[in-house]
């Protein structure tokens, strides 16, 4: 097990140079001037020559990464372009928030998909099956800012009940809480039909099983059936969406983020891109990379605990 | 100068009282951007402006009802001669650090701002500058390197605001900003929100507003809602599509001013079909801004004019001088020129109203015959692609923040800076002459006199089509009144109380 | 029968002609783990196989379940690249052939596997599965090809309206057949037969083992008859060889086997074969415990774990492969010691 | 053997009746009522994208600004007009074409992506570990982030949404396409058509990859929805069709500004989108289980 | 030491709902069983032996039923059992192993728990006590260390181990009836003939009925009391071993007989039964079994034969035995 995290760090590590190899030669494609950026469009040619010029942009593309990567590997994400404050704080501001609101989406997904896939797997070709699998399609099919548009609309304007935007108070509070119900349902919906669909279909695949029938022949009741034989045993393709999906939640972030006025990495990642703030967009999507790898590390090894038959040595 | 386009670069909004402090003399503002950073000297964006203006101050300010230039920090001004500006300082004021605010900070600052090292973005507003001299603790003298006309105007930019040379040695500015305006600078929780309190030793009284807080909400949606539900009391630049519903707020108040900033539509200037006044002409034909001003549900003002009518070097005469809409003629002359077989490329940054102008403007333009197609960008790659001059028509914007015609015409238009912001890539010697002229002279009349007559030359030539001058908005909730909203679409919030 | 053992010995003198020859056969599955992935052992899967076939016979191989029969014929075949050892088809050692030479060897070995259905593409009519055998190896027309898979369909007893039938539409035993076709599509003088009835019902394999030896007499074929089912091994072979833990333990003609078994593992197994009688209660010989790892084989015998008449040199010392009787061999310190 | 012969007889009889795979999938497909509801929405669908002119003779790009935003089952328009008096319906008539060939262009995009590489991973041991780092990486990358790059790269436009939400679905259609791969590799026929000399091409194409197909299918249908969303996604972003295109999630995100005057200019694509996402979904889901022969029979 | 009837099954015949409407799996099949007394079930591939079985267990697929006849256990009817009463009986008086001993355990569970399961269940045992009396079955089914092999799970033990801890738990409660489907076919003839002696060893401990299905003739020769013929979901002929080796009277036995090689006997000629099983939704009038008999006669393909007897423990269903028993 120790042997297999390190092996996922050290795969970790060769990953992350992948990817901050793809964004910095995307971004230096990427037609847009960063210095032009930071001058505004009223800046002249001399303005914008002097930043360039601060900045080391006019340095090859080469020498420009070797000199980003020199300081990443040393632990420094280097400074923004645009605010000239270091990456690492400016993320470390929004992470908290971009983790409240990726987790608690992920529970309210969790929790939803599972129950609806059980009720769909267990009351098989009832109406009560139909329904479940009709909710959580509908649930995939919504885009995600026309929900979030929506839920503002109703809970927070017309009820009330829930504030607009947010995420200033601590989640452990009430107002805290109260804050991240609605951007957590409209990131959670997706990814809970997600795993509704998939504990229904594994649940079905499981229940046909041979075990599942060894537990019926020792007398074993219906309820542990479900509950012991079955559950466990089809939570394992489950896990895997799960992780995978946490990928596209990230994703997810950085349209609910702007909706719902939470500052979060996913939000910083977007303006970063749009003020081709190079050395934001790299530390924010190298956290993105990262926190995936690390969430489907953990994915694999709750799997040693639901399936005895994976070892890592 | 201006700072950037003004609707065109960030939305610039921020200050309000955040629902949940709810308390009584707190103001919240939604902001759609965050501030870049918090020192003028290094910034140049809206958002930070917003903020910078509430902490600092400048020598001179534009008064936002009469558009005439007055002393804020400074006591007075002359002009020994033409190169020359001898300003006298107000005395006894203190930054918010304590420090003195003499003949001292005036040099440092700018002498900051104008050297290379520190690469301001908005350096050029000392271009002119030759140099600074401390004559005594409340007086400095400026020369410049030529008769600069505007030169009261730049040092009214908020990018001239007057820092605390001791603060900016000890601390980054960026993140503690230390001036001598009427807010102090309390915290700044970067992408979300930042808070100023009142600044008890200001010069003119401690202002009602105990805290004003700038909250971030990218999604205008998003902050009009937070507006109803109480959970900010003040937005600006209020879309058009959802002025409506603003409207049927009763806990809110709207105030419009007209303004400054300005929307056109340019023809590529650097392109062959557009040296063909003809080809100007069926374009400025073919575009009803009347029809297209009918969708801007009052929030624009009609007038062919290239300076707008708050704007210094506007005469009323110019607002019906361009070529009016004609369809009829403008079909003809596509017939006739053959212009249908070319498809021309439509630049449109993908924000604000640019999209709303490019979808009506594409579709009338199609009606006259011509086959344009839209092509939107981000604001990044767009700046880069006008830039390049990579388009056939684009609709480009200007905010005048300083109000003054030179200060439009010269970056706009002036072939001096084709390739950096002269975007349309204008190119008319006759014109760059009234210009340069224009900023030479130190009389205003005269400057006047210059600017109208560059103003008609341009719409002679159909050089752009003006699609609108801008009303400037601002939603307060009701319980506050007193905002000053200025025609260039900044604000100041020192005066606000609550009801 | 086609080749009586009777003659194959008492011919002695003009031995028939050898058609495969193995020498010396390893096949070793790395096992690897560990943060880098690193080789960390070797399953032994086959150790060390030599053998010689005849042209017409069938040599059966028995052996616990994984104890590397597959692997030894897919290695015969070049399915799996060999640790060491070389393999002689007629005189030629085709291992190491490039691809375009190898192709005239391959037409001539050919393999049935086990699983009827799983050995058929289901998502192709079994006319063109067949038809592309032709298209792989001839330059036949269309027209040719198609005469030539209705002949094959014939030939193992179906008919030309199984045609454009998928793999689904058929029973067990007429899926093996199709197997056949397949594998005598090409007139090979050899074919492996991996379990190739095991998974058919009695009745079924009845008629394919019939219709095996039947074209074995038809076209001189040659078998390589894997079986876990010694009765069917008895029945259908001339030769018997006694696998365990990838090691060849015993060798002979199935008469000599059957009745005289020099190694304890094939007394063992002969003995543990249920008898579909009621008379013939056989004293059994129950072997103690399961069969060891093949990653972490016992050292010496590798049967000695559950030999009843281990000894302690069959701990240490691994037996030579020595020919005791004229045609059969065996691999054991004790050989021909009855263990019951 | 000719004695078998007659006995076979009776077999012939019973087996032709039997179909072809593809006819008992779709039977049991259409006993699934959810699939067949599916279905039926995305061929009207592919009808309207098809006969859009007969449907609807109104120009979708046409304004009229002095009827704009009008309501629902307005005289003219009976889903209105939006906030440039373009017809709503014929927008929407003519956005299925949009729509539907964006999905099916990043679908199959993507597809060749990840089946190519699934294929190569899954049948060559000694490319597995590169494609797969490959495919971890495109897994690790936001999905919406990478589309953003891509088209801050190569310009909006259509086009360059569709290859950058293909690019989105490569890791996924490679992970299932190297998983059945690597089941199928092991599967009897595929050593049976190694023992018969069959070159790997041959065998990865002809042998393995008909036989990935169901779970393509599936994963072909799930991702075009998905495809759909992700293009009102990046419309919401600003980086989705160039106006005036009537692609429906460009509706979607400039109508949000009317959301509250004119709530028709949001619901009506929402609704167009959510049916289609919803048809491809269940046809899908459908797909599967009738694909799964395990599936208990109905 | 055979005594009273433990189980009566009486004319089932079991269905399954399919797309293709109701099919008949088991037809009309009877048999009984008394105490201490192994009844075989051979037959080929999908005849139904399964299905028979399961029926009798009362674990039929979701779309299977039993539509008519009874079953009876002990003298009681158990087909028609209220789900919960059959839950009880399951695992306690009736218990079943299956044929993959790699499938048929959870591979999630620890041996222990799936062991203790029933004791705790049935037997209301502590976990202390069920674990106890866990580690002795293991015992008994001879695996070595079984303190060790309480806390495994299945997949780190062998095929063999798997299957005996498969017959531990099948055991645990000290049932009456014990039904084996298939529980050697997927191991090594040497591990299954210790699995089978095993089994020998503990029915006569126990005293147990056993019903065992194979299609192995000579597994049913090593273990078999009686022996039950079927093809094709039909009953064809059941007898006493010796009557069933010794004295086939159906055509098919004799087929069957004929099909597997012999050992012993290198000169044994196969005789293979032409043709194969029909389907299950197959119209076949008559015996169905006349399509692939030698001997088929006109009555054979126009009625079906009834149950004729030969003994009083052997009954075949043949028009050639009732042709006979009617001469004779
Ligand atoms: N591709 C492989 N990689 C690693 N180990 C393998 C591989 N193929 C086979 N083995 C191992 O090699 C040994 C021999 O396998 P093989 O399939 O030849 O046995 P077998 O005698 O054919 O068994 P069976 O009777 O079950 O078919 C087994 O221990 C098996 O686990
Ligand atoms: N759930 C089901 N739905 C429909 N038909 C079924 C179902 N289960 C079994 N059958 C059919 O019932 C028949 C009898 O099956 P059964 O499992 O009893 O055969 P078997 O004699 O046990 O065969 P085997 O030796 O292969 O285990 C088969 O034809 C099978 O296809
Ligand atoms: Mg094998
Ligand atoms: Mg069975
Ligand atoms: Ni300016």
């Amino acid at each position: 097990m120790v042997a297999m995290i390190i092996q996922r760090f050290i795969q970790l590590i060769f990953l992350l140079f992948g990817i901050s190899f793809l964004v910095f030669s995307s971004m230096y494609i990427a037609p847009g001037d960063p210095a032009s950026m930071i001058g505004g469009p009223t800046a002249t040619e001399s303005d914008i020559e002097a930043i360039r010029e601060n900045l080391g942009l006019n340095d090859s593309f080469i020498t420009q990464y070797v000199r980003y990567m020199g300081s990443v590997v040393q632990g420094d994400l280097g400074y923004s372009y645009q605010t000239r404050q270091p990456v690492s704080e400016a993320i470390a501001i929004r992470f908290p928030n971009t983790l409240k609101l990726a987790v608690a989406s992920m529970i309210i997904a969790v929790i939803i998909g599972i129950i609806a896939g059980l009720i769909s797997a267990l009351k098989h070709n009832s109406w009560l099956d139909m329904t479940s699998t009709t909710f959580a399609l509908t649930g995939i099919s919504i885009p995600n800012f026309w929900l979030g548009a929506l839920l503002i609309l109703v809970f927070a304007v017309n009820l009330q009940w829930l504030p607009v935007s947010g995420l200033s108070s601590p989640w452990y509070t009430v107002e805290g809480m109260k804050e991240l119900i609605l951007p957590a349902i409209t990131l959670g919906t997706g990814a809970a039909a997600m795993i509704a669909r998939m504990t229904r279909s594994s649940m079905l695949e499981v229940v046909r099983a041979d075990y599942v029938r060894t537990a019926r022949a020792k007398g074993v009741k219906e309820r542990n059936v479900i509950w012991i034989h079955t559950l466990k045993n089809a939570m394992i393709p489950v896990l895997t969406v799960i992780g995978l999906n946490f990928g596209a939640l990230l994703g997810g972030t950085i349209i609910t983020e702007k909706v719902f006025a939470i500052n979060g990495v996913g939000r910083l990642m977007i303006d970063a891109i749009a003020a081709r703030d190079f050395p934001m967009v790299q530390g924010s999507v190298l956290l993105v990379a990262t926190l995936f790898v690390l969430v489907n590390l953990i994915v694999d090894i709750v799997y040693t605990y639901v399936d005895p038959r994976i070892k890592y040595q | 100068a201006c700072s950037s386009g003004g609707t065109s670069s960030e939305p610039n909004n921020e200050n309000s009282n955040k629902g949940a402090s709810g308390g009584e003399d707190v103001l919240t503002y939604a902001s759609l951007s965050d501030a870049v950073g918090l020192s003028p000297i290094l910034t140049n964006d809206g958002a930070s402006a917003n903020i910078t203006d509430h902490v600092y101050e400048k020598l001179f300010e534009r008064n936002g009802e009469t558009m005439e230039i007055e002393p804020q920090l400074a006591e007075s001004y002359e002009n020994p001669d033409e190169n020359t500006w001898t300003i006298k300082l107000k005395q006894g004021i203190k930054f918010h650090d304590g420090t003195p605010f003499n003949a001292e900070a005036v040099k440092y600052t700018f002498d900051k701002l104008r050297d290379p090292a520190t690469a301001a973005p908005r350096a050029s507003l000392m271009e002119p500058v030759d140099s600074i001299t401390v004559i005594d603790e409340y007086t400095v003298e400026i020369k410049t390197k030529y008769p600069y006309g505007p030169f009261l105007a730049s040092l009214s930019h908020s990018n001239a605001a007057i820092v605390s040379p001791e603060a900016d040695q000890t601390q980054d500015l960026m993140n503690k900003p230390v001036g001598t305006g009427p807010f102090k600078f309390v915290s700044w929780v970067p992408g979300d929100q930042i808070v100023l309190e009142a600044n008890p030793d200001y010069r003119d009284g401690e202002p009602a507003l105990k805290k004003v807080i700038f909250k971030v909400v990218p999604e205008v949606s998003t902050a009009i809602s937070m507006l109803q539900a109480g959970e900010v009391q003040f937005i600006d630049k209020l879309p058009t599509e959802q002025l409506s519903r603003i409207e049927s707020m009763k806990n809110v108040a709207i105030e419009k001013v007209d303004g400054t900033p300005q929307y056109f539509l340019s023809v590529n200037h650097s392109k062959e079909i557009s040296k063909d006044p003809e080809f100007r002409k069926a374009i400025a034909s073919a575009i009803d801004r009347d029809a297209f001003i009918s969708k801007m549900n009052g929030l624009a003002v009609r007038s062919d004019s290239v300076i707008g009518p708050k704007v210094f070097g506007y005469k009323e005469s110019a607002d019906k001088a361009g070529t009016p809409y004609d369809l009829e003629a403008a079909k003809a002359l596509v017939e006739k020129n053959g212009y249908g077989q070319q498809t021309l490329k439509l630049l449109a940054a993908n924000r604000g109203t640019f999209i709303l102008m490019a979808e009506v403007v594409q579709a009338q333009l199609t009606e006259a015959g011509f086959n344009v197609e839209i092509e939107t960008m981000e604001w990044a790659a767009y700046l880069d692609t006008t830039l390049a001059g990579d388009y056939d028509l684009t609709f480009l914007s200007w905010s005048n923040l300083t109000g003054d015609g030179s200060e439009l015409l010269y970056p706009n238009f002036h072939s001096d800076n084709v390739g950096s912001s002269n975007r349309s890539q204008y190119n008319n010697p006759e014109f760059d002459k009234l210009v340069e002229a224009s900023r030479t002279t130190t009389n205003q009349e005269e400057r006047l006199e210059i600017l109208n007559q560059a103003n008609e030359l341009m719409l002679e030539d159909d050089a752009v089509v003006i699609m609108y001058h801008d009303v400037v908005t601002a939603a307060l909730d009701a319980s506050f009144t007193g905002l000053k909203l200025e025609p260039t679409g900044k604000w100041n919030v020192s005066e606000v109380t609550r009801k | 029968m086609i080749v009586s053992s009777e003659k194959t010995i008492s011919n002695e003198l003009n031995k028939p002609k050898v058609l495969l020859e193995l020498k010396g056969i390893k096949k070793y599955f790395p096992i690897k783990g560990g943060v880098l992935k690193r080789k960390q052992g070797d399953v032994k899967a086959v150790e060390n196989v030599s053998l010689q076939l005849y042209e017409g016979e069938s040599l059966g191989v028995v052996g616990e379940s994984g104890c590397g029969k597959s692997t030894l014929g897919k290695a015969i075949l070049g399915l799996e690249e060999l640790t060491e050892g070389q393999i002689y088809f007629q005189d030629t050692e085709i291992q190491h052939l490039k691809r375009k030479e190898k192709i005239k060897f391959i037409k001539q070995m050919q393999m049935i596997f086990q699983d009827p259905y799983a050995s058929l593409n289901p998502r192709q009519r079994i006319g063109h599965a067949l038809e592309e055998v032709f298209t792989m190896h001839t330059n036949m027309s269309a027209g040719e090809k198609r005469q030539a898979v209705i002949d094959l369909l014939e030939e193992v007893g179906l008919k030309e309206e199984h045609f454009d039938r998928f793999p689904h539409e058929f029973s067990g035993g007429q899926r093996q057949r199709i197997g056949i076709a397949r594998a005598i599509a090409l007139n090979p003088s050899f074919i492996i037969c991996d379990e190739a009835v095991s998974a058919l019902d009695v009745s079924v394999q009845a008629q394919v083992l019939k219709l095996l030896k039947k074209l074995q007499q038809k076209y001189q074929l040659s078998y390589l008859f894997i079986s876990h089912d010694l009765g069917v091994v008895r029945y259908f072979c001339d030769r018997v060889l006694v696998m365990y833990l990838g090691n060849t333990v015993e060798l002979g003609t199935v008469k000599e086997l059957f009745d005289r078994p020099l190694h304890p593992y094939t007394q063992a197994l002969l003995s543990a074969i249920p008898r579909p009688s009621v008379h013939t209660k056989h004293k059994r010989i129950r072997l103690q415990g399961d069969l060891p790892n093949p990653a972490n084989p016992p050292s010496g015998c590798p049967f000695h774990t559950r030999c009843p008449i281990a000894a302690d040199v069959c701990k240490g010392e691994k037996p030579e492969w020595v020919e005791y009787e004229p045609n059969h061999f065996a691999a054991c310190h004790f050989a021909g010691q009855p263990i019951a | 053997m000719a004695e078998i012969v007659p006995a076979l007889g009776t077999e012939i009889k019973k087996v032709k009746k039997k179909e072809s795979p593809f006819i008992i999938t779709l039977k049991r497909l259409l006993k699934n009522k959810l699939a067949v509801i599916g279905l039926i929405i995305i061929v009207v669908q592919i009808g309207m994208a098809i006969c859009a002119p007969l449907i609807t003779s109104y120009d979708p790009a046409k304004q009229n600004l002095v009827a704009s935003e009008l309501p629902v089952f307005s005289e003219e328009h009976w889903l209105g007009t939006d906030n440039y008096g373009r017809d709503v319906w014929s927008r929407i008539v003519y956005g299925a074409r949009i729509s539907l060939v964006v999905g099916l262009v990043a679908v199959s995009l993507g597809l060749i992506g990840g089946v190519t590489l699934g294929l190569l991973g899954g049948y060559y041991k000694k490319l597995d570990g590169i494609i797969m780092r490959i495919v971890d990486l495109l897994f690790s990358f936001p999905g919406i982030l990478l589309a953003m790059l891509i088209i801050a790269i190569l310009g909006t436009s259509l086009v360059n949404v569709a290859i950058a939400i293909s690019i989105w679905s490569i890791p996924s259609c490679a992970r299932i396409v190297r998983g059945s791969v690597l089941s199928i590799k092991e599967k009897e026929y595929i050593m049976a058509m190694k023992s018969l000399g069959a070159s790997d091409l041959r065998i990865m194409v002809k042998h393995i990859l008909p036989n990935c197909f169901a779970p393509i299918i599936v994963f072909a249908t799930m991702r075009m929805a998905t495809a759909i969303l992700s293009t009102a996604a990046l419309s919401y972003l600003g980086l989705g069709a160039q106006p005036p295109t009537p692609e429906w999630g460009a509706m979607i995100s400039q109508g949000q500004a009317f959301m509250w005057s004119s709530p028709h200019l949001t619901i009506v694509p929402g609704i167009a989108i959510m049916l289609t996402v919803f048809a491809f979904n269940v046809v899908g889901d459908g797909l599967r289980d009738a694909i799964d022969p395990n599936m208990d029979i109905q | 030491m055979m005594g009273e009837t433990l189980l009566e099954v009486k004319n089932i015949v079991t269905e399954f709902r399919t797309a293709d409407g109701q099919l008949p799996a088991v037809r009309d099949v009877s048999f009984s069983l008394k105490k201490g007394e192994t009844l075989c079930i051979v037959g080929e591939s999908g005849c139904g032996k399964s299905i028979t079985s399961l029926s009798v267990i009362g674990l039929l697929p979701s779309n299977g039923k039993i539509t008519s006849g009874e079953i009876l256990y002990e003298g009681a009817p158990i087909h028609n059992l209220p789900a919960e009463k059959m839950r009880q009986i399951r695992g306690n008086k009736i218990s079943m192993i299956f044929q993959e001993p790699m499938t048929a355990l959870n591979p999630v569970l620890t041996v222990g728990f799936q062991l203790r399961e029933p004791l705790m269940l049935h037997h209301k045992l502590s976990k202390s006590e069920a674990n106890k009396q866990g580690i002795e079955l293991l015992k008994q089914v001879g695996i070595p260390y079984p303190e060790k092999r309480m806390n495994q799970y299945p997949h780190e033990l062998s095929g063999g181990m798997r299957q005996r801890v498969m017959i531990a738990i099948a055991l645990s409660c000290n049932p009456g009836l014990l039904i084996a489907d298939e529980p050697t076919t997927a191991l090594d003839v040497t591990i299954q003939a210790q699995i089978l002696d095993l089994m020998n060893d503990l029915k006569s401990k126990f005293n147990m009925g056993v019903m065992m299905i194979t299609h192995d003739m000579g597994v049913v020769a090593e273990v078999a009391d009686r022996v039950m013929v079927m093809y094709a979901g039909k009953k064809v002929e059941e007898g006493n071993v010796n009557e069933i080796f010794d004295n086939p009277k159906h055509p098919y036995t004799k087929g069957l007989l004929n099909s597997v090689p012999n050992v012993d006997d290198p000169d044994f000629e196969l005789e293979a039964i032409p043709g194969s099983l029909p389907s299950l939704h197959e119209q076949i009038d008559g015996c169905r079994f006349h399509a692939r008999c030698k001997f088929a006669t006109d009555i054979c393909r126009s009625k079906e034969p009834p149950l004729s007897k030969i003994s009083d423990t052997h009954h075949v269903s043949c028009w050639l035995e009732e042709e006979e028993g009617k001469l004779g």
